[in-house]
């Protein structure tokens, strides 16, 4: 479990900072997909079987497929540098690492109280439930959410000339 | 289960998805005006059915997750009338970018579910998704004038933007369901209650506020709505500056009255801050403005800063001030914005110099930016002074004196910008003399929102007891 | 025994990451890349603590499905745009698109 | 009568609503809507005066026109009502009287002008506006008709907009009127917040209890802000001298009645609060004071006519200020009312000239005296009246404003009063020796105005003359009452005679005439009727050529040259500052604004650099 944890941890970072320093578009995406195996790889170890499912297909079988795609289509100039940073590196290679640094002092502090005695729901079922029953509203509002993103994605993507 | 809580929002969707189908159905109707037209006749049976809906803290949709109470029906009325002067606005102004009206006016309808979402959502998870849903609509609504490259590019601010500050909401939220257990209004301030203060509770009220603040454009979280007001079209920026900032204000208003109502302490010297600064730096930047919806954003955002003397009040007065607030900010808002529309559908452009003149070619028009900016200004007999007053007076009345004299004081150079804009509207020649044709819809906005602004000014009475009466039904 | 706060900490990197990434990138996919990271680590956090804090429901996860969803639909619309700006502008720079300024 | 007080205001706002409506198109139409819809209210003012001189009893009515009640409590009530005193009839009279001469005048000045109906409009909401604040009977509506007077003085300021000096210096006026609105305004929240009251009454009789506190000194000198600026005090004297660009029976209107009369009236209706702590009273007298001697010395220097009365109506509001600085409420208010009649005169007959001769500079008049003898001899008395020449109404009002200085042991501000009135005669009758009569130094085609103009401006000169009878103890004798007796602070006054005092400041008057006359008649009239006129106070001078030198060197080198200092701190100090802030304000703007760049990135830098600074802040 221990290595597990620190070799999908390990896996997830180091492929995340690679998609953020790499300067070839492809290699991020690439990167950027075996981190959210690693994503899901965690969600196993966390008992959570649905969410890692999820996670590999949406993620990688979709976001990831689609920001590829997008790459491909707004290709300019050479592949080999279409993934530059921009003017502000410096200071925000420095905001990000004083906001870790923050977050990590506060995590570090904080004793959160001992777990409380509960089993383990069974996810798929309990999840399925909430989604039908208490979180009613929220789900069909994220229905609508999508629908508008695919009337979006064809009422802006689509080629007007 | 209990539909009538639920019943405006599936009014609004089902006539969102009716323009749809009827566009799907009959081609011809997507480029004309009909999906207008019935977007309005939709809406206000809606409104009108508002009125007849039982509203209490019992109301709820088969659980407490859901609720409409006084302050979300009052919330969803305000949007639903919003909605209703933002699509009569609409209906000319589209003509020149676009063929296709009918999902326009479907989107509308869309937005306006993900705020009334937004208004009841008694947790945490709707509260997200209706913001997303109010969001990703407002993106599609900002780039619909494909032809114009300001246009596209403020969707694409704005979609990323707000997808980076609701990254930094949605980390807030994560961190406050790992340290209550819970998701939901009441449960989390029951479980604040106890006690305890952890550094990560800040953490989630700093990223609760930003993400919030994003929505109301409080400093510095402002800065993607200059840019977003100004490329949107005029309709559209109208809805942003009035539907969503009210949206924003009412998820900030549950969030910080009620979840975070133990930690006042934490959060207030923040809040009064940011509030300083969104008061010193929306009025001081439009000042600077050539271009007039650029210049309406920055008094927006003036405007979030003299609202949120409301909440640092945190008093049943200090709420009811907010309520009525945005009543009068509508309508003023409404008006300097339709004026707006009126001068592109008539002369293509927003600059503020493009009003050079106008008192000699439009007498009306002027006399409609002359009222909503005069509210919005604070000057009597308008409803913005009386606004302001009652926000000032309680802000002093809680013991925030040099707060309310720096808001006063702030309000003098907006009096000086916004004399400014009436200075060039009433003074010079403009060349072209040719006079305004001023659509009968967009006519009527204005004469309802100009006449609500004065009629709210003179006897504002009615106005303050429905808001007095919600702010106490609420706390 | 690995706790709560090691997936915190793992969390608050990837977060990190993510805020550098939309921060220095030029390429607007690549922060919408990012801004993916963000996510992830807020889902991270949520599946944490739904482990480890509340167990005996399923909030957390309930919550990092919804927003799984959201960035479905936000990397759609936000690609749309990109492209229909790319078409009309030929860029995907976007500290070169500043038309909206001052 | 009282409780149709109401309509005193409202029958301008009707006219106002009417001419908007229905007679926009119709010009004559909208003008003699106006001006009758004023003469009913000059009528209803007048019997509510002549009531309240039978009976002197105050009366009030009010409505809650806003009651914010939490818990079974109220909160905030914000009330709409009248209140008529005797201060309030004496002020509904002269503001209804000069309007409506302002409106007969401008039919025939305004006669051909595209915006005729609009102007008639805006003067009847100004009027109404001003109405509304004098009858009103708490702070809070006197506040609202307050920002109402402003708003109209801003649009009748910049009527002829297109003049981008008209718009400027409307803009300069409401802005600076601002400034001190902000105090006021946060005065007024203040009282309410300590006393928890708006209303008048309500306030005096607590207020009376907490005599020389520091509260009622902070709360004091903020609501004092407020008349500061509406009464153009020093410093926020700056817009009253650029608000000449409207047309000049607006400004007629603003400086007799409306307007600038609206502060010293302020300081009158809430006199309670003001006197109630000495040092508040002596802060008034003294800005007073000061504005007085600084206002009439720039006067010495102008050239334009309206400029030159401009300055001479700070140089009077000063007085009125000192007097109720010094704790005379009623010859604040007395001055206050012949000064209506007199400086209403002169703007109009200023018009009149201006009209006339198309020009505003002095020294492109002369050679008046025969085309226009009416406006020039109803001006020459509203000089004599302003400048306080026996027995004209400014030689009352002056008087006794000397003798309440000096009985309450204001010595110096009595000599600076005394000199006042010296320098006033002198740059009253510089203007007259040089415009109107003397020769004619321009190409102009002068001719005498209309009926509707001239009229007013005899009707006024009547006023000028008898109009400071009333607190004479010969009229005291006659009739069993006075002016002062009538309207006071705590306890009547009956009129006296201080022969001492009225001998000194008629010296001082007379005086300057001569002294104006020397030096710019005497080079241009050999043998005049004026001549004759002086010859007494000419033949006791033997040596007239020394007399004139060392007046001559005074002048050029004293008065004149502190007129000039004067005039360039006002232009470069007080004006720099007024402008430097707003200047400094829209810089700071625009440097701001550059900091949108427009790059996305540095927008969400912003957000996260901010939240980082939050935690740093937060956590501890």
């Amino acid at each position: 479990m221990i290595s597990l944890f620190y070799l999908f941890s390990a896996i997830l970072l180091v492929f995340a900072l690679g998609t953020v320093i790499s300067t070839n578009l492809i290699h991020s995406a690439l990167l950027m997909m075996g981190s959210f195996f690693a994503v899901a790889g965690l969600y196993l170890l966390l008992q959570a079987d649905y969410l890692a499912m999820v996670q590999i297909l949406v993620y990688v079988g979709a976001i990831a497929i689609l920001l590829v795609f997008g790459v491909m289509l707004t290709r300019k100039g050479s592949i080999e540098e279409s993934n530059l940073p921009n003017r502000y590196k410096g200071i925000g290679l420095l905001t990000a690492l004083g906001l870790f640094g923050l977050l990590a002092r506060s995590i570090y502090y904080t004793r959160f109280p001992a777990p409380p005695i509960g089993h383990p729901t069974q996810s798929i079922l309990a999840i399925a439930q909430a989604f039908l029953l208490q979180y009613f509203v929220a789900f069909e509002a994220l229905g609508i959410l999508l629908l508008i993103a695919i009337l979006g994605a064809i009422l802006i993507g689509r080629d007007s000339k | 289960m209990n539909i009538s809580v639920v019943s405006l929002e599936l009014a609004a969707l089902s006539i969102g998805f009716l323009i749809i189908i009827f566009g799907l159905i009959f081609p011809s109707f997507r480029s004309s005006k009909t999906g207008g037209y019935l977007a309005i006749i939709g809406l206000l049976s809606m409104l009108i059915g508002s009125f007849f809906l039982p509203a209490s803290n019992t109301q709820t949709f088969i659980n407490a997750f859901y609720v409409q109470d006084d302050l979300a029906l009052f919330f969803k009325q305000l949007f639903i009338l919003a909605a209703i002067f933002i699509n009569a606005m609409s209906l000319h102004y589209l003509k020149p970018y676009t063929k296709n009206k009918g999902d326009y006016f479907a989107l509308t309808f869309f937005a306006l579910t993900g705020m009334m979402v937004m208004a009841s959502a008694a947790e945490f998870i709707t509260l997200y998704i209706g913001l997303e849903l109010m969001t990703f609509t407002f993106v599609l609504l900002t780039a619909y004038k494909k032809q114009d490259l300001k246009s596209g590019e403020a969707g694409l601010k704005y979609i990323l933007l707000s997808a980076i500050s609701s990254g930094v909401l949605l980390y807030g939220l994560s961190l406050l369901y790992g340290l209550t257990g819970k998701l939901d209004f009441a449960g989390i301030s029951s479980v604040f209650s106890l006690g305890a203060t952890s550094p990560l509770v800040v953490w989630a009220i700093i990223m609760l506020l930003s993400g919030l603040g994003f929505k109301i454009a409080l400093v510095p979280f402002h800065m993607w709505t200059p840019d977003v007001y100004e490329g949107a079209p005029t309709p559209i920026t109208a809805f942003l500056a009035v539907g969503s900032k009210a949206a924003g204000f009412i998820a900030f208003i549950r969030v910080f009255f009620h979840v975070f109502s133990v930690y006042t302490s934490i959060f207030m010297p923040l809040l009064i801050t940011l509030t300083v600064l969104t008061l010193l730096i929306g009025n001081l930047i439009a000042l600077a403005q050539t271009h007039l919806k650029r210049f309406l954003a920055y008094s927006s955002i003036a405007h979030a800063g003299y609202i949120l003397l409301g909440v640092i009040a945190y008093s049943k007065l200090g709420l009811s001030a907010i309520l009525f607030y945005l009543m009068l900010y509508l309508f003023a808002n409404i008006g300097a914005f339709a004026g707006v529309t009126a001068l592109v559908i008539n002369t293509g452009h927003d600059r503020i110099a493009d009003l050079t003149g106008l008192w000699k070619r439009s007498p009306f028009l002027s006399v409609i930016f002359l009222i909503s900016l005069l509210s919005l200004a604070g000057i009597p007999p308008t409803a913005g002074f009386i606004g302001k007053f009652y926000l000032f007076t309680e802000a002093i009345h809680q013991g925030y004196l040099w707060l309310a004299a720096l808001a006063l004081g702030m309000s003098l150079v907006a009096i000086y910008y916004y004399l400014m804009v009436l200075r060039t509207l009433l003074s010079g020649t403009n060349e072209e003399t040719k006079s305004f044709i001023i659509p009968f819809s967009l006519r009527l906005v204005m004469i309802v929102s100009a006449g609500m602004t004065l009629v709210i000014g003179i006897w504002p009475g009615p106005f303050t007891d429905i808001a007095l009466r919600i702010a106490q039904s609420f706390l | 025994m690995i706790g709560l706060s090691h997936y915190l900490f793992v969390a608050a990197a990837l977060f990190c990451i993510g805020v550098y990434g939309v921060l220095t990138k030029k390429n607007a996919i690549a922060v919408v890349m990012g801004i993916e990271f963000m996510l992830n680590a807020v889902n991270i956090n949520l599946i944490a603590f739904n482990h480890f804090m509340a167990p005996n429901h399923v909030i957390g996860q309930l919550f990092a499905i919804f927003i799984i969803g959201v960035a479905a639909a936000e990397v759609s619309l936000g690609l749309a745009i990109i492209l229909s700006l790319y078409r009309q502008r030929h860029l995907v720079a976007i500290d070169e698109m500043d038309i909206l300024k001052w | 009568m009282d409780q149709f007080a109401w309509l005193i205001p409202t029958l301008p706002l009707a006219a106002f609503l009417i001419i908007v409506a229905l007679t926009y198109r119709f010009k004559l139409l909208s003008a003699i809507v106006a001006t009758s819809f004023s003469l009913g209210s000059l009528i209803l003012a007048i019997s509510i005066l002549i009531q309240k001189i039978q009976n002197p009893k105050t009366t009030e009515t009010f409505i809650n026109w806003l009651t914010i009640t939490a818990n079974q409590q109220t909160v905030l009530t914000l009330q709409m009502g009248y209140l008529i005193d005797p201060l309030a009839a004496v002020m509904c009279l002269i503001v209804t009287l000069i309007a409506t001469l302002v409106l007969l005048y401008s039919i025939g000045y305004m006669k051909g002008d595209e915006g005729f109906s609009r102007y008639f409009a805006y003067i009847s909401l100004f009027t109404f506006s001003m109405l509304g604040l004098v009858i009103s009977n708490n702070y809070f509506q006197t506040f609202v008709f307050w920002e109402l007077v402003g708003l109209c003085s801003y649009l009748l300021i910049g009527f002829w907009f297109f003049k981008p000096e008209a718009a400027d210096a409307s803009k300069k006026a409401f802005i600076t009127n601002r400034w001190a609105d902000f105090g006021f305004l946060v005065g007024i929240i203040g009282l309410f917040t300590v006393f928890g009251s708006f209303n008048f009454t309500e306030l005096s009789a607590v207020i009376g209890l907490h005599q020389n506190t520091l509260v009622l000194l902070i709360l004091g000198l903020l609501v004092f802000l407020g008349p500061m600026g509406k009464s153009a005090m020093f410093p926020f004297h700056v817009w009253l001298p650029d608000a000449m660009e409207g047309p000049t029976p607006i400004s007629a209107l603003i400086h007799a009645a409306t307007m600038v009369a609206a502060g010293i009236y302020l300081v009158a209706r809430g006199y309670i609060l003001f006197a109630s702590v000495d040092s508040v009273m002596i802060v008034i007298a003294y800005i007073g004071g000061f504005t007085a001697l600084f206002a009439a010395t720039i006067a010495l220097v102008q050239r334009d006519i309206k400029r030159i009365l401009a300055f001479s109506t700070l140089s009077q509001l000063g007085y009125m200020m000192m007097a109720l600085g010094v704790g005379s409420m009623t010859s604040g208010m007395f001055h206050l009312t012949t000064h209506a009649f007199f400086k209403a005169l002169l703007f109009l007959g200023a018009g009149s000239i201006i009209h006339a001769v198309h020009d505003q500079d002095i020294f492109n008049m002369g050679g008046l005296v025969k085309k226009m003898p009416i406006t020039v001899w109803t001006f020459v008395i509203g000089s004599l009246a302003l400048s306080g020449i026996f027995p004209l109404a400014g030689f009352w009002s002056k008087d006794e404003i000397l003798t309440v200085t000096l009985q309450h042991h204001f010595t110096g501000l009595f000599i600076l009063g005394t000199l006042v009135a010296f320098l006033t005669a002198f740059y009253m009758f510089r203007l007259i020796f040089i415009a109107l009569f003397g020769d004619k130094r321009s190409n102009h085609h002068a001719h005498e105005s209309s009926w509707t103009m001239t009229l007013p401006l005899l009707i006024l000169a009547i006023l000028s003359i008898v109009a400071g009878l009333v607190n004479t103890p010969w009229f005291y004798q006659w009739t069993g009452m006075s002016f002062s007796t009538f309207l006071f602070f705590k306890e009547p006054e009956i009129p006296v005679i201080h022969w001492s005092i009225a001998g000194l400041s008629s010296l001082a008057a007379l005086g300057g005439i001569f002294v104006a006359w020397i030096i710019y008649a005497k080079q241009h009239i050999s043998a005049d009727k004026l001549a004759e006129r002086f010859k007494g106070a000419h033949t006791l001078l033997l040596n007239k050529y020394y007399i004139d030198e060392l007046y001559g060197w005074v002048f050029n080198k004293g008065m004149i040259g502190l007129g000039k200092v004067f005039n360039f701190i006002d232009h470069t100090l007080i004006d720099g500052f007024f402008d430097g802030t707003a200047t400094l304000i829209r810089s700071t703007g625009i440097q701001l604004r550059l900091f949108q760049t427009g790059r996305l990135q540095q927008y969400a830098l912003v957000l996260f650099v901010a939240i980082a600074a939050m935690t740093i802040w937060g956590v501890r």
